[in-house]
């Protein structure tokens, strides 16, 4: 049943994939505003720009481009930055593992604080430590990420100076191994404060779906039975409440990695951290069509990946799910 | 009671398809074979009785006649013709002549609508509320079900009633377009035993003044020899054995039978009842072996149970029982 | 159990759109209701009633806002000595103070309100509007309906959501339209599969298999049987709604992408955090910001006390 | 005395008051006998349950009373000894097995969770411990290749045998089986009862049988008490309530269950509701349903004890005419004829 269901959902992954790719094709195609208006500016003659629509492949038939394209796109080839007149690759091959990491440890390090802070406000509650804590959570979950980003970077890097003011390394660090730029003390000094403002935001999705579902489960029979097994009720609140409201927190993840891909692009700009996020905001103010191609494609990747690892994580947790039910 | 058939049922099959496990694409598909080929009729003005454990096909059965199923073979033949092919005016009055109550009281009605609004429901959707007087035909109907006064209970919330008073609302819904058939889905088994003999008289008074049929399913046979006056005992999606209800229940032909009543608690203390035992689980719904389905349990099974599916075989008037214990051959 | 040409026959038919109409409109009614009810509510606690007020207010700003502004905010003021009045702190004349381009903060505070209420009110109505009907929709048919709808919203999970918002923005143009359009575009997707799930619960219950027998048209049941009781939830997302969509104009303003002529909270917040004067002109940039926090707050707050009556489960403990 | 209840009162804090679930009920239980405690929905019989092992709602609280177990009051209990007792010497067979199991564990580490919690070498003997599982899976009607399963693959009837085999795993005194088998098929019930007492004979321990269902009593159980709207009505040993009925609610109970046996059998019914237990009317809570109502019953009637031969008591004020009452009762005409 299990490698059923995972050859399925593998499947359905590269279907929204693909979907992604199509959707994204047509959106830049089919835009007022034809892809090339920004570089084909109406000053140039008529042939140079019949001739720069061909070179552009923009006259041959929507599928013919289409094929092209996604031909291309499979050898990562994002074409030519109008802007900076570089392939887009090597724009972008920098800057997405930046995104990467940042967001990996942002959201393990997010979910960590949200299901142990769900834990302590269900274990106090209707007591003040369990107000306390959805106050901080709506609070956090309401102010938009820049208001968070800017105040965390007034004390922490303005005032105090404890911090730097944003950036990944500081001027003339760099390392040429690939590990070597994360796996150092300077971008950690960068990166702890982005890292803790972006998870000021995240952690309020999995601290209240998992609080909700913790005080729903309180009622569940099997709770009330592991009481009369003469189980200590710490016990019981980590080993059958936690572990059982795990799972919701698991389902809802689409919906964090939607709000985190998100606070991810207000994160970099606040911090000027060169991630794909920063890259996307800048080549859209700059109409650098395929820069914004790249970047939105990869950044979709992300997301679906994000969503496919979280499902096979509650196909991990939720034994219903992994053997059939058979008599 | 003259036995002029109003409904009849002839070899009724209902396969449920089951998500292939293995992923071979053309892997032989699954079925759960709820219902396989049973028979009955139903005659004029009677209640009929369908006993036998949980998923025996006995609701399965219920929901195909209510319409809630799509049978996967077989003829449901109502005033000669198959209820599966009938179309716009002759289909709209099946569907106005078979009525359903369900086992859930707390679930049976709208818990957003009044009393007043889940009776008038039926009338609204045929469009008969046009021009008769809502109010009255409500208050008839709740008045039919013993819920007196009627206006006390018109405007009131299904949470605001008991689980008896719920499951006699449900009741007035069903008759206040005046059905032929009442399928009742274990209406009582969640009511309190005291309360449950009142809902039964109900039923069986009403059946007798709006000549109406009923369809009764349960897995409780004190309840069904009680109400019913022809019973039906399923196992495992097949008919064991039908009959009158004294003639099932005072001398069970079928080895099943006498294991389901010897197996109902006496309420005696004084008197003993002496239990079959019995070993084994019901087999898997899905790959059942060939043969009587009641082999793996039956302390009766010889070689050609194994082999071949007994039928159904008359053995007195009206009391027929499908075993090879009775098969003339 | 469903052919689809009859489904489409359905679902095209006028009584089907007046009943999503009216289903719709109910689901309105239900909010200003709740509102009210919020003060009757006793129990509601204090978190609805500081939600609802706090709304109540932010909502009499957004009317009244242009009449109460001081000064117009877009014009630069100049003082009595003729120089402009930039970045001055808060006096009795200008009570939050001047921006760097000499304009009164507080006038586009009051202006800032409406635009960020009305984008967040329609993009919840709309994101609520579509998600629960197309909840609805796959959750009572099942079966291919289900299927074909599903797995468009599991693509549509697959975009990026700001990314997305963003390059649809740019794409259409800025105007505060095409912003709305844009958020709801995107959002109703987790509304959709929240009411999806509760349905099949719901279609399972015997009250909806008795309409069926009675002979109630599927759409009869959908929308007279069914989604009276996944109203509270519907409610209860469209106030997540109006927060994500808050959420997301803000962001677009401080991003630049939002509509130029119109002042918003999060462009003040931009012009306030580009002109670097971060450490200095503190009245500049955090009064927009407490007022979107606050706003977003109360709606989540306003959805929480929301959700306690909704789901019954959660009140007893 | 294996468990002594006395005076145990229990409610709940609602929004629409305080429902006093269980006013005043005191019980008997001896080593090695079984008790059947009946009563219909809202009579407190699960409740007296839930306060024995404390695994009440939060809005529920014992009000008063004791509840001695071989001579020490459960309800005075420090915590820690509360919960050494619990599992090992008192036991819990829950209603609905189905979602009394956690469904993300194996069956055989939730059996052992019991066994760790209350054995101190569990870890160095798992070997023996497992085996022991085994054996009571087997004693079940269970196949043991099923012990590493989880609770979704097992039936109806196969989950309430492993509930039952995890409550006799530490083999404790006294059993509490709170309407084992509502939610089984007869036949299921047949066995696992037959199997239950079979276990109970080896280990000598007792059942406090909780159920609606009067006829499991009969087969099963020594003594019954019965309960209505949170009062104990009447306390005796099964045949002599049978036989000589002296509560009218306990007659109308009797004469309401159909018998397969018997086709002819009138059936009764008790008409009206049950009581509101927040505000219930004085006296005799089961006057308003009561045919032979008097005036007397406006009072509260005692607890007393009517035949010496065997313990038999009962709450109601017409206790001397209860010979004739009990004919009277047997005809359901007499239950319609009821003063409004």
């Amino acid at each position: 049943m299990t490698y059923r269901y995972l050859i399925e959902r593998t499947a359905m992954m590269l279907l929204t994939m693909f979907a992604l790719l199509v959707i994204q094709f047509f959106m830049f195609r089919l835009m007022p505003g034809d892809p090339s208006a920004s570089i084909v500016s109406g000053s140039l003659t008529r042939e140079v720009q019949l001739q720069l629509r061909k070179s552009w492949e923009l006259d041959k038939p929507l599928y013919v481009q289409f094929v092209n394209y996604v031909y291309k796109l499979l050898h990562l080839d994002f074409g030519i930055s109008f802007f900076k007149r570089i392939p887009v690759i090597e724009i972008i091959r920098y800057r997405f593992w930046n995104t990467v990491i940042f967001m990996l440890v942002a959201m393990i390090w997010a979910n960590f604080i949200g299901i142990v802070l769900a834990c302590v406000s269900v274990a106090r509650r209707n007591k003040t430590g369990d107000t306390a804590l959805i106050l901080l959570g709506s609070v956090c979950r309401a102010t938009p990420l820049f208001v968070t980003g800017i105040i965390v970077l007034t004390i922490f890097s303005y005032w105090l100076d404890y911090f730097p003011l944003g950036g990944m390394h500081a001027i003339g660090v760099g390392s040429s191994t690939f590990l070597g730029r994360f796996l150092n003390f300077d971008f950690l000094y960068h990166a702890i404060l982005p890292i803790f403002t972006a998870s000021l935001f995240y952690f309020t999705v999995p601290f209240f779906v998992m609080r909700t579902a913790m005080l729903e489960y309180v009622g569940e029979d099997y709770i009330a039975l592991a009481k009369a097994k003469g189980q200590t009720n710490v016990n019981i609140l980590i080993k059958h409440l936690a572990r059982n409201a795990l799972n919701p927190v698991v389902t809802s993840a689409a919906m964090a990695i939607g709000f985190a891909i998100s606070g991810q692009v207000i994160v970099e700009i606040i911090f000027r951290w060169p991630g794909m996020g920063t890259e996307l905001v800048y080549s859209t103010l700059r109409r650098d069509y395929p820069v914004i191609q790249g970047t939105f494609f990869l950044l979709g990747i992300i997301v679906i990946f994000m969503n496919y690892v979280s499902d096979l994580l509650y196909l991990y947790l939720d034994p219903r799910i992994r053997y059939a039910k058979f008599e | 009671m003259e036995n002029v058939k109003i409904l009849e049922v002839i070899n009724l099959k209902k396969y449920f398809p089951l998500k292939s496990a293995s992923f071979r694409p053309f892997a032989q598909r699954q079925y759960l074979q709820a219902l396989d080929g049973i028979s009955f009729a139903m005659y004029k003005n009677e209640i009929l009785g369908i006993a036998g454990e949980s998923g025996c096909g006995k609701t399965t059965t219920g929901n195909i006649l209510a319409g809630l199923y799509e049978k996967t073979s077989g003829q449901v033949i109502y005033k000669g013709k198959d209820i599966s092919n009938l179309k716009g005016k002759e289909l709209k009055q099946w569907k106005k002549d078979v009525q359903m109550i369900f086992q859930d009281p707390f679930n049976s009605l709208n818990p957003r609508f009044t009393v007043f609004r889940n009776v008038v429901e039926p009338l609204r959707i045929y469009g008969l509320n046009k021009n008769v007087n809502e109010i009255e035909v409500v208050s008839n109907a709740l008045e039919a079900v013993e819920l007196r006064p009627a206006k006390m209970f018109l405007y009131r919330f299904p949470h605001q009633l008991s689980g008896g008073q719920r499951q006699r609302v449900s009741l007035a819904r069903c008759l206040v377009i005046n059905p032929k058939f009442i399928i009742a889905d274990e209406p009582v088994s969640m009511l309190d035993v005291s309360i449950r003999s009142a809902f039964l008289e109900l039923l069986k008074n009403l059946q007798q003044e709006e000549e109406l049929n009923v369809f009764y399913i349960s897995h409780n046979l004190s309840e069904i020899r009680y109400i019913s006056q022809r019973m039906v005992i399923l196992y495992l999606g097949k008919i064991a054995e039908i009959g009158s209800t004294d003639q099932v229940i005072d001398n069970p032909k079928h080895p099943y039978t006498q294991k389901l009543i010897s197996a109902v608690p006496i309420i005696d203390p004084n008197r003993k009842r002496e239990r079959i035992s019995i070993e084994g689980e019901i087999p898997d719904l899905v790959n059942l072996p060939p043969g009587c389905r009641f082999q793996s349990r039956c302390s009766y099974a010889e070689k050609k149970c194994f082999a071949i599916d007994p039928e159904l075989i008359q053995i007195e008037d009206g009391h027929s029982v499908a075993c090879h214990l009775y098969s003339r051959s | 159990m469903l052919n689809s040409s009859k489904f489409l026959a359905d679902i095209l038919n006028v009584n089907t759109l007046r009943r999503m109409l009216a289903g719709s409109i109910s689901m309105l009614w239900w909010v200003t209701n709740g509102i009210i009810t919020t003060f009757r509510l006793r129990e509601l606690g204090y978190q609805g009633k500081i939600g609802v007020f706090i709304l109540l207010f932010f909502i009499f700003i957004a009317i009244f806002g242009k009449a109460l502004a001081p000064y117009n905010p877009k014009e630069s003021l100049v003082g009595t000595d003729g120089k402009f009045k930039s970045l001055q702190t808060p006096s009795l004349q200008h009570p939050l103070g001047t921006t760097w381009q000499s304009r009164d903060v507080l006038s586009q505070l009051l202006y800032g309100c409406r635009p960020t209420l009305i984008a967040g009110a329609t993009a919840a109505f709309m994101v609520a509007f579509i998600g629960v009907n197309i909840g609805i929709i796959s959750g009572y048919f099942g079966g291919k309906v289900d299927m074909i709808l599903m797995r468009f919203v599991d693509i549509v999970f697959g975009l990026p959501f700001l990314p997305f918002i963003i390059v649809l923005v740019s794409m259409l143009g800025r105007s505060q339209m095409n912003v709305i359009i844009a958020i709801v575009v995107i959002t109703w997707r987790s509304v959709s599969r929240v009411v999806r799930s509760q349905v099949l619960t719901l279609r399972e219950l015997p009250y909806v298999k008795a309409a069926k027998v009675m002979g109630a048209g599927d759409f009869r049941i959908l929308y007279l049987h069914i989604f009276p009781n996944v109203l509270p939830l519907s409610v209860l997302y469209l106030a997540f709604g109006f927060v994500w969509a808050i959420l997301a104009h803000a962001d677009l303003s401080f991003l630049g992408f939002a509509d130029p002529e119109v002042v918003t909270w999060g462009k003040m917040i931009y012009s306030a955090w580009a002109a670097g004067v971060m450490t200095t002109a503190f009245w500049w940039y955090i009064p927009p910001s407490i007022c979107i926090s606050a706003l977003a707050s109360a709606a989540f707050f306003y959805a929480r006390a929301f959700e306690e009556v909704a789901n019954p489960r959660l009140k007893e403990q | 005395m294996l468990l002594e209840i006395e005076n145990l009162k229990t409610s709940y804090r609602t929004k629409e008051g305080v429902v006093r679930a269980v006013d005043g009920v005191s019980l008997k239980l001896a080593k090695g006998k079984n008790l059947g405690l009946i009563g219909e929905s809202g009579c407190g019989k699960t409740t007296i349950v839930k306060s024995l092992l404390r695994i009440l709602e939060k809005n529920g609280q014992i009000i008063e009373g004791k509840i001695k177990f071989e001579n020490e009051d459960l309800v005075k209990m420090d915590e820690k000894h509360f919960n050494n007792i619990l599992w090992d010497k008192i036991a819990l067979i829950p209603q609905s097995s189905m979602n009394s199991l956690n469904p993300v564990y194996k069956i055989s580490s939730q059996i052992f969770e019991a066994i760790k919690l209350h054995r101190k070498d569990a870890k160095k003997r798992k070997g023996a411990y497992l085996s022991k599982m085994i054996e009571y899976f087997i004693l079940m009607g269970l196949d043991p290749k099923r012990i590493n399963q989880y609770p979704h693959q097992f039936s109806g009837g196969m989950t309430q045998r492993a509930a039952i085999a995890m409550a006799m795993i530490l083999n404790p005194a006294l059993i509490i089986a709170d309407e084992p088998t509502t939610a089984l098929d007869v036949i299921t019930q047949d066995q696992i009862l037959k199997n239950l007492l079979e276990l109970r004979e080896k280990f000598n321990s007792s059942i406090l049988l909780v159920t609606h269902d009067i006829s499991l009593v009969s087969e099963t159980c020594d003594h019954v008490a019965v309960m209505y709207a949170g009062k104990l009505v009447e306390y005796g040993n099964v045949k002599e309530i049978f036989n000589e009925p002296l509560h009218p609610y306990t007659m109308g109970l009797l004469n309401a269950f159909p018998d397969i046996q018997t086709s002819d059998k009138l059936l009764v019914s008790i008409p009206g509701i049950p009581p509101n237990l927040i505000s219930p009317l004085s006296g005799c809570r089961f006057a308003n349903r009561c045919p032979f109502r008097v005036e007397l019953c406006m009072e509260e009637p005692r607890f007393i004890r009517k035949s010496f031969k065997d313990e038999h008591y009962v709450s109601c004020h017409r206790v001397d005419e209860a010979e004739n009452l009990r004919t009277l009762a047997k005809d359901p005409k007499i239950w319609k004829t009821l003063k409004s």
